[in-house]
């Protein structure tokens, strides 16, 4: 047994003819801040939907926590501590956010005591995002960047042990994107491990411990970011001279 | 005052199938009633009270007619019930008759009695004590008594209450008469758009006999599909409704000949009874603008006449007690447009009437084409007898 | 820098500027911008600078016809005439040969990407072209030429950027507007998407007005710019030097 | 028992009645399948055509497919009334399609009612030189009533087809229900090109209530019947799919002619839909669905 | 919220020792055989509200539940006749599964698709019930009901008092569902299954109990059907009407609490009975035709999202 939060063995999944992801191992530590970079459809989304149970692998298998959860529904993943934010939003358009946040909180966070008080929590993951203003609005009214930051709090509201962001910053300014950057670190040192997947560099960069690189579904380098930003490949497949 | 008028009026009251499936039948029986009540009323109504009818259209649902017999009863307050169109119509109102011991007079429903065998229930058309066997039994009578004697039978039905019920019947008269069934078989109503691969597959066991039962729309794919795929049996038809039909007689027209199936009435010599020719004037008079069936041969007369057999009762016993009315009824010959009518057993004929017909000498697709004797020649019973069965099939075509 | 040699080349006839004057809207109750005016001129390329929700989106659809201004006003000017775009539908503006790349791509998802793109090419004018624009589209994005019957929807998301930015040139504009181009692009895909547009530009001797966060791709290509802060125009800078001088431009994207 | 000729009969019977089943669903594949419009009053609008037909066939003596194409036109205008209708109450307001559904199901109700009302509720038929003839290609027989309608559904799902694919309207009515914005952005006007599709889904209704009546008699409330069919064509095809709804057509009808040929008709229909059940759990989108 | 829940309850055990007073007074047995049409739709409509408008899913199919659950009580019937009680748990219980079935469905098919499949289902079970002579095949049959039962004058006013109380408990289990967090949950399922599922929702438990509870309800409200019509044959349990009906009427009083199928039912089940002993058949078919049209083109939110938007205005008028 490893001592990993999450271990992904060979995981392939081809769609028709075309493989997005071609055996591709990752191991993510307890606790560890961890970028996830390639270029654009390199299969970053599709290991992310394979992970949280959202797509069903073809071959391979995942390890969370010691345990084989390639088979099992993507609802007990969440309530075993995966969360995961999507690249294009994808709100409860008839919630308010506030109620967006409910679902998360009553089915995961607390899924043995259905009917608790939840609005304080969901109130404090808003003010945190700095999203209380927009609390009683629905999401109908929300623009883009606000629908990313309300992936990013209902992620954060399933309480999870592993908290993956699929490019809830894209599109953010430098200063709101170094409030959300401040915002995992903060979780990250009460103990959440976050996997991140951004093509900002200065927040992969900056904010990661660990980086992994997919290129065409493969996986092509693996490293400390300084690593990264200096392997050739890397250079050429992704970050450009 | 209106309001004691009003209170005087003898109220009959009954759900027709006015909308749906069995619509335009019972629009037409709907006006013929409406015919009878007009001219009873003429004559000062019965035992001096004015004729008032009461319906609702039951959709040609069935869940529709309980509610119906209950406003009729429990607030309008009919003084008699008649039922709808259609064995499925009159079933659920059956119980209720017969919860208020009323009299409750059948139209065209098919061995409706069978279960409850309420002695004051009576039907109007004339299948027989058995119904469902003595339905056919002219059609094999006339199969059976040809040289050489046909062999075997083809059966198909709707799969619907009346058509199923036609060829249970015609299924146990091809046992009794010693044919072989080499085709049976049952076709989704509605919901069926071309006859052609039934008809093949009938064409395929080359049967000698094809009895069908279905109804207008089926009737009319199925004789079509017949005729292009060449499909020749010996005797054709039995139990095929909508054949009777003026609008479906004139797009067929010539497809018609030789086709052998049960008939009510006919403008043949041998059915001139007494009252239906002035009836049926007043009928044809209204229908065009009623954009109903022109000729009316087929429901209307009936429909007449089981309203015209209770008020006759009614006029008979001179009275409006349900018990002696239904007494009344039982035991006597009742004569009206559709002839003489006797009851028997479950309320249904005392014996079979129900004719067989064949198309004949048809050359035109034109309405007065079929208002003519010697196009429907009644080939059964020997009674009503008026002209002679071309056999086979193929011959008369 | 390298835009302006076109700007030189290009005669007065096709002139194509876009005017807006002291603009005021909002979303209902959301007032979101306050008398902007700015002014993109033939053959520029004007840079719309500025963070989150401050409205660049909301100038852009204003000019786009797809929200209406409440006040102040809109132009196009095309060879001379000036033609007044309040009022107007978007699909009017596009066949004034203004294009738009949206934000958030709007795509059809579930039209394959050669569809998309043959799509681009509704307008009258545009369909003349079409063997040659998308021909350079696939040449300025081989996976598009790769993938041209998959389904837009299906592509990942850097892929769709590229689709969106291709089907926008294929209705042959003569205004392009962009917003946030490099929105969830690799970097190496952000700095190939800025030069395309450019390379397109000077093709097509487009006027271009872009959105955009990424600073220093932005001013690649840019010939001046606008910040804008909370819906009012709070620096219009002449050239890209007096842009990376300003003040907000170094707190916001140059990390100072 | 059944030989060679049998199985050839049973089959071009199966696929006559699929043309026509194809012809049926064209224009529901276009409102529904394309521009998301649940017109469940699809079938009603076919009847109605049956009796545009039916009217100037009994007294004109119009031929009855004459009589679709002429009548296509004005129903063209019919159909762009109602989608007017419809935009304005619900796309307008965002209201979702569920809510058009009741609207589509009260109107199948108005165009019965309209059409008892006028005709009355008896079967209306008509008559053309080529209904009741058939001619045979060696031992397979075809009768004219099936083939022509098979031949008007074929083209009229050609035609669409290409129309679909090849022109920039025809795609601009593919994408305008994915995204009516971004439509916008091309150049086109969403609500034209809505409307505009809408009608031609009306008007080939009206072309096929003429192949209807053709093939058989009609009465007001008939169109019922045809509502689980012509769905399930549009959908077994795939939605929006021209080549889908002529193959679907294809498919429903050679599984109902075979099923009456050899198991009996009374299991044609349960052998259809459940075709169409099995098709939609292994490939959810239809045959041709995107 | 339990005293809410509490106060619920009350008022579900009044309305039914309500329902049975009445019979106790009132004779009129027209009155009965309507209010038991109108309370049939009430229990259709919520039953495919559960489904339809929580969930989302569109159930094309009403009629085939509906029918499953006559059909059941025919067979049982047939067989040995046992107590209606006994008839409503095998018609809920049959139905049940056979939602349990369509919620299987669900792993695959979304949207139209469903509400097609649904469809299709009742299409082929027609089929089936009309080919299976035991229970009268296509030609149907006719039933008797038991002349007597203890407690009420007639077994009119007894099939009245039953189906008030299967309506009473399911607009109070539509109710409950709501206003718990599987009906939170099911919200959530209605506006994005996969982010639900990723939020930690079991998004396949709660749709099976969604298809089942919705199924069974249909089906219980099927099962005394047959004693009700007296006769029973394929094509009118399977009637188009009940599709549209359990579909229209939650739409018309509003599909996303439990009070729209209820004022739905209850105004358009009424007017179809008083329209059909009062209008001449067209008239009928009309009005039908146009309060569907009506409705939703001058209630877009259902007659009780008016009534809020109305008391709103009002409530800001005063203010
Ligand atoms: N459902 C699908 N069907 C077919 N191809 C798909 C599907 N989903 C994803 N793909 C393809 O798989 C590849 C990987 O996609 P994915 O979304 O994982 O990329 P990504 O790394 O997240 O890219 P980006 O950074 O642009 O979001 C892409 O080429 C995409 O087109
Ligand atoms: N449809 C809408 N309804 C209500 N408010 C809106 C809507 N769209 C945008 N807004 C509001 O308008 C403001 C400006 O939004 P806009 O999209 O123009 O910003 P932006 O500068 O483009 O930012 P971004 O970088 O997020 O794209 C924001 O506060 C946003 O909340
Ligand atoms: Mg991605
Ligand atoms: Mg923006």
């Amino acid at each position: 047994m490893s001592d990993n939060l999450l271990d992904v063995h060979g995981v392939t999944k081809r769609f028709g003819g075309f493989s997005a992801l071609t055996r591709v191992d990752l191991h993510v530590k307890e606790n560890e801040r961890f970028g996830l970079i390639g270029p654009n459809g390199s299969g970053k989304t599709t290991m992310i939907n394979c992970i949280s149970g959202a797509l069903a692998n073809d071959e391979g298998n995942i390890v969370f926590a010691g345990r084989d959860i390639t088979r099992i529904p993507a609802y007990q993943r969440t309530r075993l501590g995966i969360s995961r934010s999507f690249q294009i939003p994808k709100p409860f358009v008839s919630m308010t956010v506030l109620e967006n946040l409910c679902i998360p909180l009553e089915y995961a966070a607390h899924q043995h005591s259905h009917g608790v008080e939840l609005r304080g929590e969901a109130m404090e993951i808003l003010e945190l995002m700095s999203m209380a203003d927009k609390a009683d609005v629905r999401t109908g009214g929300l623009t883009q960047i606000e629908l990313r930051k309300l992936e990013l709090a209902r992620a954060m509201a399933a309480k999870p042990k592993l908290l993956i962001s699929d490019e809830a910053m894209a599109g953010l300014s430098d200063t709101e994107l170094d409030d959300i950057l401040e915002i995992l670190v903060r979780l990250n040192e009460q103990g959440l491990t976050i996997i991140m997947i951004e093509h900002i560099m200065r927040a992969v960069m900056n904010f990661s411990e660990r980086i992994v690189v997919l290129d065409a579904g493969e996986k092509i380098a693996e490293g400390t970011p300084d690593e990264i930003v200096n392997n050739k490949d890397v250079e050429r497949a992704y970050l450009g001279a | 005052t209106p309001s004691a008028q009003a209170a005087k009026e003898v109220k009959i009251g009954f759900s027709m199938a006015l909308t749906g499936p069995l619509g335009p039948a019972g629009k037409a029986a709907l006006l013929a009633m409406q015919i009878w009540r007009d001219d009873v009323n003429a004559k000062g109504g019965l035992l001096g009270r004015k004729v008032k009818l009461v319906y609702y259209d039951d959709q040609t649902k069935p869940a529709n007619v309980p509610g119906i017999y209950a406003k009729l009863l429990d607030v309008d307050k009919v003084d008699f019930i008649v039922s709808g169109y259609g064995t499925n119509l009159i079933v659920p109102a059956l119980p209720i008759a017969m919860e208020r011991g009323m009299v409750f007079m059948g139209l065209f429903g098919l061995d409706a009695n069978a279960k409850f065998k309420y002695n004051n229930y009576f039907q109007i058309m004339p299948a027989g004590p058995d119904p469902i066997v003595d339905w056919s039994v002219g059609f094999f009578e006339l199969a059976a008594k040809q040289k050489p004697r046909p062999k075997t039978i083809a059966l198909l039905s709707a799969d619907a209450e009346f058509a199923r019920n036609a060829v249970a019947g015609a299924r146990r008269n091809a046992k009794k008469y010693g044919f072989k069934i080499v085709y049976d078989k049952r076709y989704p109503f509605p919901g069926t758009s071309d006859f052609t691969p039934i008809l093949r597959a009938v064409k395929a066991t080359n049967p000698d006999l094809f009895y069908v039962g279905s109804y207008p729309g089926g009737s009319v794919g199925i004789v079509k599909a017949a005729h292009e795929i060449k499909l020749e049996p010996k005797l054709f038809g039995g139990g095929m409704v909508g054949l009777q039909y003026t609008a479906i007689q004139m797009n067929l027209g010539k497809l018609l000949n030789g086709i052998t199936d049960y008939w009510f009435w006919a403008p043949e010599k041998t059915l001139k009874f007494p009252g239906i020719e002035a009836f049926l004037a007043k009928y044809q008079k209204e229908a065009p603008k009623q954009k109903l069936d022109p000729l009316g041969y087929y429901l209307p007369p009936f429909a007449y006449a089981y309203v015209q057999l209770l008020g006759n009762a009614i006029e008979a016993t001179k009275s409006f007690d349900q018990a002696k009315i239904g007494a009344y009824i039982r035991n006597n010959t009742h004569s009206t447009v559709v002839g003489k009518v006797k009851f028997g057993k479950n309320g249904e004929w005392a014996t079979s009437r129900t004719f067989q017909v064949q198309l004949q000498n048809i050359t035109s697709n034109k309405m007065s084409e079929f208002s003519k004797a010697g196009k429907m020649v009644v080939v059964y019973p020997e009674e009503f007898k008026s002209g002679e069965l071309i056999y086979p099939y193929a011959k008369g075509k | 820098m390298r835009s302006s040699t076109t700007r030189t080349w290009k005669g007065p006839t096709l002139a194509h500027s876009i005017v807006v004057d002291n603009v005021s809207a909002g979303y209902g109750a959301v007032r979101v911008l306050h008398g902007v005016s700015i002014q993109v001129n033939d053959g520029e390329t004007v840079v719309l600078l500025g963070t989150n929700g401050n409205g660049k989106s909301t100038l852009i659809k204003c000019i786009m016809g797809i929200i209406q201004p409440d006040e102040g006003e809109i132009y196009l000017e095309a060879d001379g005439e000036r033609i007044n775009l309040a009022g107007k539908n978007p699909e009017e503006i596009v066949n004034l040969g203004v294009a738009l790349v949206p934000e958030g791509r709007r795509l059809f998802p579930r039209l394959t990407v050669e569809e998309n793109l043959l799509l681009g090419a509704y307008r009258e004018e545009a369909r003349r072209g079409i063997d040659r624009n998308i021909a350079f589209a696939f040449e300025a994005f081989p996976v598009l030429a790769e993938r041209k019957n998959q389904l837009a929807g299906s592509m990942s998301g850097g892929e769709q950027q590229m689709l969106a930015v291709a089907r926008a040139l294929m209705s042959a504009p003569k205004v392009l507007l962009v917003d946030e181009p490099s929105v969830g692009l690799a970097p190496i895909l952000v700095s190939r998407v800025i030069a395309k547009i450019r390379e397109l530009k000077e093709e097509y001797q487009l006027t271009v007005l872009m959105a955009e966060q990424n600073f220093n791709q932005a001013v690649k290509i840019a010939d001046r710019g606008y910040i804008i802060v909370h819906g009012e125009i709070a620096f219009a800078g002449e050239d890209t030097e007096a842009l990376a001088g300003h003040e907000l431009v170094k707190k916001y994207y140059l990390g100072a | 028992m059944f030989s060679i000729e049998f199985l050839l009969n049973a089959l071009v019977a199966g696929i006559l009645l699929g043309g026509f089943y194809a012809a049926m669903s064209a224009g529901l594949s276009l409102s529904f399948g394309l521009l998301d419009v649940v017109n469940i009053a699809h079938p009603a609008f076919i009847i109605f055509g049956s009796y545009l037909t039916y009217y100037v066939n009994e007294h004109f003596g119009f031929d009855p497919i004459l009589a679709g194409l002429v009548f296509a036109v004005p129903s063209y205008f019919l159909g762009v009334a109602v989608y007017k209708i419809y935009y304005n109450s619900f796309e307008k307001t965002g209201a979702e399609s569920l809510r058009g559904l009741v609207f589509f199901f009260g109107l199948f109700f108005l165009i019965e009612v309209i059409l008892i009302i006028t005709y009355g509720v008896d079967y209306r038929l008509v008559r053309a030189f080529y209904i009741g003839k058939s001619t045979s290609i060696g031992s397979v027989g075809i009768a004219y009533r099936l083939f022509v309608p098979f031949l008007v559904g074929g083209i009229l799902a050609a035609v669409l087809y290409l129309f679909l694919t090849k022109t920039f309207f025809g795609r601009a009515i593919m994408g305008v229900a994915q995204d009516s914005l971004a439509v916008q952005l091309m150049g086109v006007d969403p609500i034209r090109i809505k409307t505009v599709a809408f009608g031609i889904g009306i008007a080939t209704a009206v072309i096929a209530g003429s192949l209807l009546i053709i093939i058989g008699p009609v009465e007001p409330t008939i169109g019922r019947e045809y509502i689980g069919r012509v769905f399930a064509v549009t959908v077994l095809g795939g939605l929006g799919s021209m080549t889908g709804t002529l193959v679907g057509g294809l498919i429903l009808g050679v599984a109902e002619s075979f099923t009456s040929s050899f198991f009996g008709p009374s299991w044609a229909l349960a052998v259809s839909f459940g075709i169409l059940l099995i098709c939609l759990a292994v490939r959810p989108s239809g045959l041709f669905g995107r | 919220m339990s005293k809410e829940r509490k106060l619920f309850l009350i008022v579900a055990a009044v309305l039914i020792v309500g329902a049975f007073l009445i019979t106790t007074q009132m004779e009129n047995r027209f009155y009965y055989k309507a209010a038991y049409v109108v309370l049939q739709y009430v229990v259709l409509a919520t039953a495919w509200n559960i489904l339809g408008g929580y969930t989302g899913y569109v159930n094309f199919g009403t009629a085939g539940f509906f029918a499953m659950g006559a059909y059941t009580a025919v067979a049982l019937i047939k067989t040995w006749k046992p107590p209606l009680y006994l008839l409503l748990v095998m018609g809920g219980l049959v139905s049940g599964l056979l939602g349990l079935g369509i919620g299987y469905l669900t792993l695959r098919l979304k949207g139209v698709f469903f509400s097609i499949a649904t469809l299709a289902l009742a299409v082929v079970l027609q089929m089936l019930i009309s080919n299976w002579s035991y229970v009268g095949g296509g030609a149907g049959t006719a039933i008797l009901k038991p002349r007597s039962v203890p407690l009420f004058s007639n077994y009119d006013e007894f099939l009245f008092f039953v189906m008030a109380s299967i309506a009473v408990v399911s607009v109070a289990v539509a109710w409950l569902i709501e206003k718990s967090w599987i009906g939170r949950g099911m919200a959530a399922i209605r506006d994005n299954e996969e982010a639900a599922e990723c939020m930690g929702v079991p998004i396949l438990k709660l749709k099976l109990f969604a298809t089942t509870v919705s199924g069974a309800l249909m089906g219980i409200a099927g099962a005394p059907f047959s004693y009700f019509v007296v006769y029973i044959e394929p094509t009118s349990a399977f009637h188009l009407d009940y599709a549209v009906n359990s579909l229209a009427m939650p739409m018309i009083g509003g599909t996303t609490t439990w009070m729209g199928p209820l004022v739905g039912a209850v105004l358009v089940g009424t007017a179809q009975q008083i329209a059909t002993v009062t209008l001449s058949s067209e008239m009928n078919l009309l009005i039908v035709g146009s309060l569907l049209v009506g409705f939703v083109v001058f209630a877009p939110d259902g007659l009780v999202g008016l009534f809020g938007k109305i008391r709103s205005r009002l409530a800001g008028r005063e203010a």
